[in-house]
């Protein structure tokens, strides 16, 4: 039988689609559940101390390889540090990463964005003006200066990831206001003589928050595989803290010497956690989308 | 209309100019290229005669006046690097980018629009899945890691293709699709989201109704509306490319924009760095610009909204 | 008796939910017919059913509906077991249909001829130029003023009311048996509207066809229609011809809009002139769905629904009180 | 050139440079074949032009090929004569006569003179030229070949500038320069090298070919490309696929690769920069540095040996200076052992029995790896820091802005000799200088300006003892340059010059089966 799919609008415009999942996205957010539980265990589950090791043991395989043990069961890296702790304690630098860096991005861009979109004329002119000025700067040449500045920390790396991408919230949030504003619940409030700070509070807020929470975690991903990049340019998280990014920045060099482990392990991590992140947003398009509600 | 458009265009100078002022600034305060230039511990007298030649002895102000009053007359320095113009060395590069975007936006829509095609017509189908799935792969791992298992698997490991370098086609084949891989995924979901859109208006329906077959309802109704957008969005990605594509450019050697920027970074070589970022934020400007007044023309309620 | 030329027997469409736990009867044992060359009207409120019914006769209903029972007997062919392909083939070749936002329903990017052409090369297998031919001859029989220019103009160029009459020529192009108008005037202004079914009526009268037209105006189905549908909640609540039933109402919900007629030039969206709201098709209640808000319910209505109480050939109605009403006027 | 090591006074003979000429000049055979280059970073057109030779090593890479120098270091001889036959110093250090030798051409076929020579001079403008153009009083040229060039002082260094740390002695047409200019100089530049310019695409390649007229010997290789490939894993790729048949800077565990590879071959050649940790905060007596038994704990935790095999194969060498041991002036001290229980007991006496909170470490990103290893080290101690990488330009930039704290990883490879790097690092106010010592500071202005080279070396050594005893640097060792060369190639030239990390000279270059 053909198909006749109901209309729909997006709430995020363009840069990314609605997405419709057969119910809840039961192993993305699993795979997610999981990064967060070993991020918030590392300590008790990680065999060893994911900062210390020792040249004497360096580059040794996952157990199964010849040479390996169950000592370091997925190998050791170029330090002789443990694959595994590194990977459960990378969850930890990752998920604190990934997310305080939305979060940062995601307060900056959201109150810009109402502002802009609501109070409009000089307001509006400036946070548009340095959003244009932000795009135009290639996000790893801003990220760059922006570690050259501050100097690398897992906290600067945040605060870096979170300037960087801020505008692709304050433009989209800002989008919606403007629908918002010709709405008749922010009309009425507005006839009712509620203040503009209150209406940006009551109103607003509440009403863009899906598409901020849906951004979210779409930038989760970006955030997380710009952390890596960042690292291969040699201004990312400080080694030798665990990060995944840096793990396999630090491992790609093992990649044409056939130590695979390095890079393997932790891309896998990245990728089940960008993977994941992207199919929860997609599905959260689809139940935080008002207009989708009806079926 | 006139008006909108004089409107539009004075905002886009003003982004200019505040990117000049931003970049001026950021590249100054965050290293000096004397410093990169020499070896450390060098004596002060050649750090000091290598400031003087590079202009780094005059007041900030001096420097950026000289920096906007070249720039107007379409003049961007000399790099402190190479100590060419910084423009012959930007035409040096800018035919590797074009050639390499292109290519890359080439495999990127190959791959995201028919993904995104079938994500939205076998909605929760396998194809829906397995399309999905791997355009966003492009997006979740790090470019320079697909871009080494691409060399090791296809280089070392087949020899099918040269490792590095541009020459010819061969080499273009394993950057671009690094490079397009991790643009997929947006071509994809813009595909999927507008493609769903259109098959849900009114003259899809009509096209149905007609009894027309299913194929022709997608592949020339649906699509045509549908690409739209994507077509638009894949015009900006095209100048991000151009200007984004440091890791995939260092890790194939590839000589464009993107490295000259990354090296005019690391070297602090203050008028590469300068003058790529503008050149390529006026293009993004421009595009931008170019879009808002197309969607203007396109649709009135615009114009009056701003 | 000949065999009417479509012919609907106790068919039903339900949207289930993606989980399966909410069924939406949208369409609930309708049982109607219709003759080669008659209209018959349908109305409703919005969300009766009146559209889905219409998509359901085409078999073009979206992913979460499925029609769950009856018959749907087209030219003496049950619609409902041919294949896709076949249907397919039934639809624009011999039943067409008009939708309810004619000005949405050009494609923006293809030339009128184009899209008129359409279903005459589709289903007919026109060469290009034969199918452009035929397009022109369209436009000037839905009365499009120099169509060999508009033919290869684009939608845009179209005023609202030349485009309504493009999608009746789209319609007409293979010369249907059937053809399917929903709520083709609710985005016209008057004078436009009232020349549009003036133009449906011609094209019905030259073409021999058989015409569903779906509205919620009353009056638009005193001047056009033979037969009326009255639909409420999914079901045919009472079906005859259009004078019977404007003469004699037999169902309380008939009565109702009757005594809400708008005028013609009145072109109120909604009847809003009854009381209550129309109940939720997922949690319908136990008997009569009209019960609620009818005047005249008594116990039995609340507990138990009315069957379709056949009163003579040309009279049906979902009433407990409908034979009663019937056998005392008889009487009278 | 930073490999010099001891300056000669007094006449450069002929001897040497005639008999490395004799026994490696190969056959006459034509040139033939082709030996590409992958190279480590991006060529400037700069390092065409010998007048504007910066203060680093990496534009040597390029001389060596496309030009000759008067004197230079080659195979066997850190001073060779090369385009001069030879060199005397007047008795009171003067004057340096130079004698030509005769028929040298350059690539556009004019032969080389004086003229030349006092025109590359007077030209130059890169590293050095200041001191250099304070010295030099003018250059008489008595004929096509002979010339003197005169000082206004007594300045023994001068040849170490002259022939060794500057492009000055490199020599360019004057008559092609003045008619192209400098700009067209670069675009398409002329030297008396073994080898000639033929094109460069920047960040491609650089294409060179035979000259066929070269002096010393016609090259055995045709075609020189070098191609820019900034990714070492790439290189290596490019090396193990023969696109490349020499890879630069091949480094940890890459190189393990090149050994396991077969055809493949690592070259390593040893640098002449030291690195070292400096301890900035030693003079604050708040500080747990400030007490030396601590800063010495430090260096004997280091496990430099391991560090070198795991990182550099064993290659690099290990010190206990900071000066590199090429240097005039150099005083050798032997790497300091590896003893953590002698470096927690130092800790222990210093009242850090059970370790303590160091701070930050911080290192130039590049070198980030020495960092994680070194932290591992002190961490056995007891001596915990954090691991602060910044990006190079960022790093020396708050280097020398003294913004740096608690450790800081550093390294140089500036031209000079030990009283210039003692002026960058070690005396009141220099440019990486934290804190100094009244004692050091003293034998530093003693011997600035002590003219006798005996004495001014006795005192030199003294400040060497100094800055060891006080325990300013824990230094860790001059890092070893490894590069791979592909199967193809027969003598790849690397270590032929004592100091020299890159291939050269290449007019001695071979692939294999053609001799």
């Amino acid at each position: 039988m053909a198909v006749i799919t109901p209309v729909t609008t997006d709430t995020v415009a363009s840069t990314a689609p609605f997405w419709r999942l057969k119910g809840f996205p039961v192993i993305p957010v699993s795979i997610l559940l999981l990064i967060a539980f070993v991020a918030v265990f590392a300590d008790v589950l990680a065999p060893h101390d994911p900062q210390i090791g020792s040249l004497a043991r360096r580059f040794k395989p996952p157990f199964w390889l010849e040479g390996g043990s169950l000592v370091y069961p997925l190998g050791t890296d170029h330090v002789g540090r443990d694959v595994l702790s590194r990977l459960i304690f990378g969850a930890r630098v990752s998920m604190v990463v990934g997310i305080t860096a939305v979060l940062v991005a995601g307060s900056i861009g959201t109150l810009l964005g109402i502002m802009s979109g609501y109070l409009g004329g000089w307001a509006d002119q400036v946070v548009m003006r340095i959003t244009d000025t932000w795009l135009a700067l290639p996000a790893l040449t801003f990220a760059i200066f922006l570690a050259a500045i501050v100097g690398p920390s897992e906290l600067n790396i945040i605060l870096i990831l979170g300037l960087v991408y801020w505008t692709r919230y304050a433009r989209v949030i800002r989008g919606e206001v403007l629908s918002l504003k010709q709405r008749e619940f922010v009309r009425l409030a507005v006839v009712a003589g509620c203040s503009s700070r209150l209406i940006m509070w009551r109103h607003i807020l509440p009403n863009v928050i899906n598409s901020a929470i849906v951004l979210a975690t779409l930038m989760l991903g970006v955030v997380i595989v710009t952390e890596a990049s960042l690292s291969f340019l040699g201004v990312g998280v400080p080694p030798p803290k665990p990060a995944w990014g840096l793990m396999m920045a630090d491992g790609k060099k093992g990649l044409m010497v056939g130590y695979w482990w390095l890079t393997v392990f932790p891309g896998i991590c990245i990728m089940l956690m960008v993977l994941s992140a992207n199919l929860l947003g997609d599905w959260l398009r689809v139940k935080l989308d008002p207009q989708l509600r009806q079926l | 209309m006139k008006q909108y458009i004089a409107r539009r265009v004075g905002y886009s100078l003003l982004s200019l100019f505040l990117l000049s002022v931003t970049i001026f600034l950021f590249v100054r305060v965050t290293g000096d290229p004397v410093s990169l230039l020499v070896e450390p511990g060098a004596s002060p007298e050649d750090i000091e005669n290598i400031r003087r030649q590079l202009g780094l002895d005059q007041p900030l102000w001096e420097q950026y006046w000289h920096f906007m009053a070249s720039l107007f007359a379409g003049d961007l320095g000399q790099s402190f690097y190479y100590r060419v113009p910084v423009l012959d060395l930007y035409f040096q590069r800018l035919p590797h980018s074009l050639l390499l975007a292109a290519v890359a936006m080439a495999l990127s829509l190959l791959i995201g629009i028919p993904s995104g095609i079938l994500a939205a017509v076998r909605v929760d189908g396998f194809w829906d899945s397995a399309g999905k799935i791997f355009a966003l792969l492009g997006l979740s791992l790090p470019q320079f890691w697909v871009g080494l298992v691409l060399i090791l698997f296809f280089s070392v490991y087949l020899g099918w293709l040269p490792s590095s370098g541009s020459g010819g086609v061969l080499h273009l084949l394993m950057p671009a699709f690094t490079l397009g891989w991790y643009f997929a995924a947006a071509h994809m979901r813009l595909t999927r989201s507008s493609m769903l859109e259109v098959l849900g208006s009114e003259y899809i329906k009509l096209a149905r109704l007609k009894g027309l077959p299913e194929a022709l309802v997608i592949g020339k109704h649906a699509l045509k509306n549908a690409l739209i957008p994507v077509i638009t969005l894949a015009g900006i990605n095209l100048v991000v490319m151009i200007n984004v594509a440091v890791v995939v450019e260092t890790v194939f050697a590839w000589p464009g924009i993107g490295r000259l920027l990354y090296e005019g970074i690391t070297f602090r070589d203050f008028p590469v760095v300068q003058g790529v970022v503008i050149i390529g934020g006026a293009m993004i400007v421009m595009v931008n610009l170019l879009v808002d007044i197309l969607y203007a023309l396109i649709d009135p309620r615009i114009r009056l909204e701003s | 008796m000949p065999s009417p030329l479509l012919s609907l027997e106790n068919l039903s469409t339900h949207y289930v939910s993606q989980q399966g736990t909410r069924v939406v009867r949208a369409v609930d044992e309708v049982t109607l017919s219709l003759n080669a060359g008659e209209t018959l009207g349908i109305v409703g409120e919005s969300g009766s059913g009146k559209s889905t019914l219409a998509l359901t006769i085409l078999r073009l209903l979206p992913a979460a509906a499925r029609i769950t029972s009856g018959r749907m007997m087209f030219e003496g062919e049950n619609l409902l077991e041919k294949s896709d392909e076949e249907m397919r083939q039934v639809r624009g070749k011999r039943i067409a249909m008009i939708l309810q936002d004619p000005m949405a329903s050009l494609n923006p990017l293809f030339t009128i001829g184009d899209q008129v052409g359409e279903p005459i090369r589709v289903h007919e297998g026109a060469s290009r130029a034969s199918a452009w031919k035929r397009a022109i001859g369209l436009l000037r029989s839905v009365r499009i003023a120099s169509p060999e220019t508009r033919v290869s103009q684009f939608p845009h160029e179209m005023s609202g009311g030349m485009r309504q009459r493009i999608v009746g020529a789209v319609g007409i192009s293979c010369e249907p048996r059937l053809l399917i108008a929903d709520e083709p005037t609710t985005s016209l202004d008057l004078t436009i509207q009232a020349q549009y079914l003036k133009l449906l009526r011609d094209l019905q009268r030259e073409h021999g066809l058989a015409l569903i037209f779906i509205t919620h105006n009353l009056g638009i189905v005193a001047k056009m229609c033979d037969q009326l549908a009255v639909m409420y909640a999914g079901r045919v609540v009472e079906h005859g011809p259009v004078s019977r039933i404007f003469n004699r109402p037999m169902h309380p919900y008939t009565r109702a809009l009757l005594g809400s007629i708008p005028r013609m030039a009145d072109n109120r969206d909604h009847l809003t002139a009854i009381e209550g709201q129309p109940p939720d098709l997922a949690s319908m209640p136990p008997g009569c769905a009209f019960a609620p808000r009818c005047p005249e319910a008594f116990d039995r209505c609340r507990a138990e629904a009315p069957p379709e109480f056949t009163i003579d050939h040309e009279t049906r109605a979902r009433c407990w009180r409908a034979p009663v009403d019937a056998s005392a006027k008889a009487a009278s | 050139m930073v490999s010099l090591s001891t300056t000669r006074r007094g006449v450069l003979g002929l001897s040497t440079a005639a008999m490395i000429g004799a026994t490696l000049r190969a056959t006459d055979a034509a040139p033939e074949g082709e030996l590409r280059v992958g190279v480590h970073v991006s060529l400037a057109p700069t390092w065409f032009d010998p007048a504007e030779t910066p203060g680093i090593i990496t534009p040597f890479m390029l001389l060596y090929a496309m030009h000759d120098a008067v004197i230079k270091a080659m195979p066997g001889d850190p001073m060779a004569p090369c385009l001069a036959e030879s060199c005397t110093m007047s008795p009171e250090g003067l004057s340096y006569a130079l004698s030509l030798r005769k028929g040298v051409k350059f690539h556009n076929g004019e032969e080389l003179t004086a003229e030349d020579v006092k025109f590359s001079l007077e030209r130059y403008r890169g590293a050095a030229s200041k001191s250099l153009r304070d010295r030099v009083a003018n250059v008489d040229i008595h004929d096509p070949h002979r010339l003197t060039i005169r000082l206004k002082e007594p300045w023994p260094d001068f040849l170490t500038f002259y022939a060794g740390a500057s492009g000055a002695g490199w020599i360019v047409p004057k008559k092609y320069v003045e008619q192209v200019g400098d700009e067209g100089f670069k675009k398409a530049p002329i030297g008396a090298g073994p080898y000639r310019f033929v094109s460069f695409t920047p960040g491609v390649e650089l294409v060179c070919e035979a000259f066929d007229g070269y002096w010393r010997k016609k090259p055995a290789i045709k075609r020189l490309v070098f191609k820019v490939i900034p990714d070492e894993s790439t290189r290596l790729a490019a090396l193990q696929r023969n696109e490349i048949d020499i890879a630069y800077s091949i480094r940890g565990e890459l190189a393990d690769e090149l050994l396991r590879t077969p055809g493949l071959a690592i070259k390593p050649a040893l640098g002449s920069a030291p690195y070292w940790l400096y301890f900035p905060e030693q003079w604050d007596p708040q500080s747990p540095w400030h007490d030396r038994r601590v800063r010495q704990a430090a260096s004997f935790a280091l496990d430099r040996k391991t560090m070198n095999e795991a990182l550099t194969l064993g290659h690099s060498r290990l010190t206990g200076s900071i000066f590199p041991e090429n240097f005039e002036f150099y005083w050798a001290l032997p790497p300091p052992a590896y003893d953590p229980a002698r470096a927690r007991k130092l800790l222990a006496e210093a009242g850090h029995a059970r370790g303590f909170d160091a701070g930050d470490y911080y290192c130039d990103t590049s070198y980030a790896n020495i960092g994680e290893v070194a932290l591992n080290n002190l961490r056995e101690v007891g001596i915990r820091v954090k691991l602060r990488p910044l990006e190079r330009a960022a790093f020396f930039k708050a280097y020398s802005e003294k913004k740096l704290k608690n450790i800081v990883q550093g390294a140089s490879g500036a031209f000079g000799n030990c009283a210039t790097r003692a002026e960058a690092f070690v005396a009141k106010g220099g440019t990486y200088v934290y804190g100094s010592y009244p004692d050091i500071d003293e034998l530093f202005a003693e011997q600035a300006v002590e003219m006798d080279r005996a004495k001014r070396a006795a005192t030199l050594q003294r400040l060497q003892q100094l800055v060891h005893d006080k325990a300013i640097y824990a230094p860790i060792w001059q890092l070893a340059f490894i590069s791979g060369v592909g199967p193809r190639v027969d003598q790849s030239g690397f270590g032929l010059i004592k100091g020299f990390v890159y291939t050269a000279p290449y007019e001695d270059l071979t692939l294999k089966g053609k001799a």
